[in-house]
């Protein structure tokens, strides 16, 4: 017996999900390997260099917020379901949401794909990030808007869930898993009132045309109150797994419960008052607010350097466990011939290298060097890139038998594939960050300058995007190899009764050790509403004061 | 669960290829990071002594001295029929990129000698494509008149070079026809965007 | 392809349980996770060496830049 | 609740390690003189031709002013202005202040190879501070999505010696 025998209704669901998700991830990896090949001039031909901008956009949207969201939803059907042990409360309710978020999808990639079609109106060529006053045709925002919303009511799913269980479990802590789930949603709750905001009261009445200039400050920083926010709603998932399932697939056991909820509680409280290192560079927020933005983004370290230990104590577990000795011997106990925990492995050490990056990212004046440069997706190839999406994958290995109740077929390609998208990583994002300390500038077609040259800081700029053509074309090979395995899992798998090992073993230390207190989720959410007042009520009033649509610039679209 | 017996064969060459694995895998990602490092403390620390690394460094300022077409520049400066770049720009519409050149001749030319010019541009090049138009531009009477010359370009396609046939015709019919065959290597053309 | 699936799968069989291999049993008052501290604290030693590297080199080292 | 005493120790490092982040930060913002750019004022970009940008350039400073020049740069769909056309010309040993914006949309004004990096927004003035040591031309580029041809946003920065700048060519 596995999942999809006991729980068939949350199995559909999340296989719903995770099909979606890896469509827009097929259709997003193919856009980023065109792009690779336009940008270091390995092939100009493939697409002009006006409609990079449209594929860019769809590049972003459908890995960063399409696959994410989807994948995401997906994985907590699955463990909001097996920890608390029972299915969603009204199924009606739980496709009625799924089915919003598709729409969206749908609308959205219409408004992006449009602009591949000539003399189309329909055209988004904004980028995932679509500040004004460059307009996107409205379905664009509309389909955003369904997909946010979408997502919301997935949320309220999953407390609909804990709230029954807790009515027949007056006394019992809250599982982990759905305490993970909770926490991370809630946090989506807090974040995602900024995009909200921008996209429903500012840029849809906009793009309808109702008014006619927008203030591009205002919504830029209301989306930055969601944006790097949204870069935790990716990154919390991945740690769901690495603190909920890597400990058992190392064969040990969590480390520390207690640890993995204050983890959590951390990510609640101080995710969203960080949205202004994003606009460091920005003419009109005060250094002080700056300041503040970057305390709070470097104390955001603090949770993820407790879970480096947490779960690297949890893998060395499982290593002693197996006959691990030593300092650094038992490295060698874990099992790297697993394709799930390879990927799961692989993930966590390129995210420790991410997590430099991000430091020079966050700290205040240093990220004058390096802003708005190909650093910069450098970095973000590196976390949500690797550590998010390769976890994503790798998890898929073992989850995807679980819904579907077959076996992994294709077992040699899938242990390959982590270790050739960690070395295509490695390549890619190595000479990202080295193009940005030479100047080269993100998200533009064609970084060659005709009044100038770029110097790189040692060896030289050709080397640099030999560098990352062979690192997207190392990708683009890994993510094939990936797709061709779940699809032949997912089709022609051999039926089995338990497709895999599935059980999760209880924690070394475990909730009986964790404080009552850190399941006061009123408590977590209070605070966390007083820090972003903090950070945003006096910025923002300052900027609706003038008005909401000045100082206005006219609209140009795309 | 029962297992099937493998034979040692099997796990040997699974091991073998997580061995594999591990050392190109994570190996080489080691040493490029590794490598980087280096290189950047030593461009740095050892980087000012003549080496290598300076010689590039030097090449790789701003450009300046490349003969690029840009706007102001005089063409056929050796001629007696010299033109200026009046202007040299790009015009961005929504649904094509047009390329914008206008010439103007520096001075009246010499009646007496030279009938006029004709320019005939037979091919402009950008990025991706070859555009084989023939435009011709001709100045006959005893003008300064501006010419203007468009090409309608794909968008995203930026200009490149031309080929450019200079045709004089002399009255003293000493030389007669002077022809002159350049190729034009375009620079930055200043772009503008137009609804 | 299909009789190399069929080996795949065998091994999967002997290795999607690592707990199969357990050797040992180690509660929570028995292990102590000397590896880890040793890992992390290398990886703070590179963190520290790495950033001011950046900052005071690549950074403040390189003029011109912001000054009010 | 149970924390290993290992795991009590590598609370204790990470705190030092954040804690020397910021300190980092702050002694080079204090003692380096490292900035970063603040608010300084707004301004309708539908009515630039009522202030300085509409005749953009470099300007000599007021009498009593901190800074000895000022330029004023119009960045706009696909140029800079001036800088596109013509390189900005400044001058070595100055202290230089820079103001920025764009009737449009957002753009980017990096001088590539330097710390100087902005973001520049439609209503918003992008104000700072530099001063250049050496003469030098410096590239000059757009790095924020500005539209189809992002890509061609360019110019430059010409720095000369104190000497050799030229007073004549100034904005009066």
């Amino acid at each position: 017996m596995t999942f999809i025998d006991n729980y068939p209704k949350s199995a559909k669901i999340a296989k719903a999900n995770f099909l979606v998700a890896f469509i827009a991830l097929a259709i997003g990896g193919l856009f980023g390997l065109i792009q690779a090949l336009h940008r270091t001039g390995w092939a100009r031909n493939i697409i002009s260099s006006a409609e990079y901008y449209t594929m860019l956009t769809g590049h972003g949207v459908l890995l960063a917020l399409v696959f994410t969201t989807f994948f995401i939803a997906g994985l907590f059907v699955w463990g909001v379901t097996r920890s608390l042990d029972r299915e969603p409360e009204n199924m009606a309710f739980s496709w009625s949401w799924f089915w919003i978020m598709l729409i969206g999808t749908l609308m959205a990639t219409v408004a992006i794909l449009g602009g591949f079609v000539e003399g189309s109106s329909i055209r988004a060529a904004v980028l995932y990030t679509f500040y004004p006053p460059m307009q996107a045709h409205p379905l664009f925002y509309i389909g955003a808007a369904l997909l946010i919303i979408g997502s919301w009511m997935a949320g309220a799913d999953w407390f609909r869930s804990y709230l029954a269980w807790r009515k027949e479990h007056p006394d019992e802590r809250i599982p982990l898993q759905t305490y993970m789930t909770l926490f991370t949603m809630l946090m989506w709750y807090v974040c995602t009132v900024g995009v909200a905001l921008e996209v429903v009261v500012l840029l849809i009445p906009w793009s309808l045309g109702w008014v006619n200039q927008i203030d591009p400050l205002l919504p830029r920083t209301l989306f930055w109150y969601f944006g790097h926010a949204v870069v935790y709603f990716w990154l919390l998932p991945a740690y769901f797994v690495w603190y909920s399932i890597l400990p058992k697939l190392s064969g040990g056991r969590l480390f520390s419960d207690s640890m993995a909820r204050i983890v959590f509680i951390i990510f609640l409280i101080l995710s969203t008052p960080v949205g202004y290192h994003h606009q460091y560079a920005d003419p009109g927020i005060t250094v002080g607010f700056k300041f503040y933005a970057m305390a709070t983004t470097l104390l955001l370290l603090l949770p993820s350097l407790l879970t480096l230990f947490t779960v690297v104590a949890s893998m060395e577990h499982g290593a002693k466990q197996r006959g691990g000795k030593g300092y650094f011997a038992w490295l060698g106990k874990l099992p790297w011939g697993e394709p799930a925990f390879a990927g799961c492995a692989l993930a966590g050490i390129m995210f420790a290298a991410g997590g430099f990056s991000g430091i020079i990212n966050a700290a205040m004046n240093i990220n004058i060097l390096v802003h708005n440069t190909i650093w910069v997706p450098g970095h973000f190839h590196l976390t949500v890139g690797t550590a998010v999406a390769l976890t994503f994958m790798a998890i898929s290995y073992w989850l995807v038998p679980q819904l579907t109740g077959r076996k992994l077929k294709n077992k040699t390609l899938a242990l390959i594939q982590p270790y050739l998208w960690f070395l295509g990583m490695t390549l890619m994002s190595n000479a990202m960050h080295r193009g940005g300390l030479a100047g080269i500038p993100r998200r533009t077609a064609e970084p060659n300058y005709s009044q100038f040259d770029f110097e790189a800081v040692f060896g030289t700029i050709s080397e640099i995007k030999w560098q990352i053509a062979i690192g997207g074309i190392l990708l683009t090979v890994s993510l094939v190899f990936f797709l061709w395995v779940i699809f032949n899992s997912w089709f022609r798998g051999e039926r089995a009764d338990k497709p895999v090992d599935d059980f999760i073993p209880a924690a070394l230390s475990g909730p009986e050790h964790a404080p009552k207190i850190l399941d006061n989720i009123k408590l977590w959410v209070l605070l966390a509403i007083a820090l972003v007042l903090i950070a945003y009520s006096v910025p923002l009033a300052e900027m609706v004061m003038d008005g909401l649509f000045s100082p206005g610039a006219p609209t140009i679209p795309v | 669960m029962d297992q099937v017996p493998q034979s040692s064969n099997q796990s040997d060459s699974n091991k073998w290829l997580v061995r594999i694995l591990l050392i190109i895998g994570i190996g080489i990602p080691v040493l490029i990071e590794l490598f980087t490092f280096s290189g950047l403390v030593s461009s740095h620390f050892f980087g000012e002594a003549p080496s290598a690394t300076n010689d590039r460094r030097s090449e790789t300022s701003a450009k300046e001295n490349i003969p690029l077409v840009k706007q102001g520049d005089t063409l056929f400066s050796d001629t007696d029929y010299p033109l200026l770049v009046d202007t040299l720009r790009l015009e961005i519409y929504p649904d094509q990129w047009r390329f914008i050149m206008e010439l103007k001749p520096l001075w009246k030319p010499n009646r007496e000698r030279s009938e006029g010019v004709k320019l005939t541009f037979q091919n402009l090049v950008t990025q991706q494509q070859s555009l084989e138009e023939n435009r011709v531009l001709v100045w006959t009477d005893n003008t300064l008149d501006e010419a203007e010359i468009t090409w309608i370009l794909p968008t995203g396609q930026r200009p490149q070079n031309a080929k450019v046939t200079y045709r004089s015709t002399r009255q003293d019919s000493l030389t007669g026809t002077l022809d002159i065959k350049r190729h034009f290597e375009f620079g930055h053309v200043p772009a503008r965007y137009k609804q | 392809m299909d009789s190399n699936d069929k080996k795949a799968e065998n091994e999967s069989n002997s290795e999607t349980s690592p707990s199969d291999e357990k050797i040992r049993e180690l509660s929570l008052e028995e292990f102590n996770p000397h590896g880890t501290l040793a890992l992390t604290l290398l990886y703070f030693v590179l963190l520290l060496v790495l950033w001011f590297f950046m900052y005071f080199v690549e950074f403040a080292g390189h003029g011109p830049s912001i000054l009010s | 609740m149970h924390i290993h005493r290992f795991e009590r120790f590598w609370i204790g490092v990470s705190l030092v390690a954040i804690a020397i982040f910021i300190a980092t930060v702050v002694i080079g913002f204090s003692v380096y003189d490292l900035r970063v750019i603040g608010a300084e004022k707004t301004v309708d970009p539908q009515n630039l031709q009522e202030t300085k940008f509409a005749d953009p350039g470099v300007r000599k400073a007021e009498p009593g002013s901190e800074v000895d020049y000022e330029v004023y740069v119009m960045s706009r769909q696909f140029m800079f202005n001036p800088g596109t056309a013509e390189p900005i010309t400044v001058p070595t040993d100055a202290k230089i202040r820079f103001h920025i914006t764009s009737p449009d949309v957002l753009h980017g004004f990096e001088v590539v190879g330097t710390n100087l990096n902005t973001m520049v927004i439609p209503g918003q003035v992008a104000t700072f501070t530099t001063r250049f040591d050496t003469p030098k031309t410096y590239g000059l580029l757009c790095n924020e999505y500005c539209g189809a041809a992002h890509h061609v946003m360019e110019g430059r920065l010409k720095v000369v010696s104190k000497s050799q700048f030229n007073e004549k060519q100034l904005v009066q």
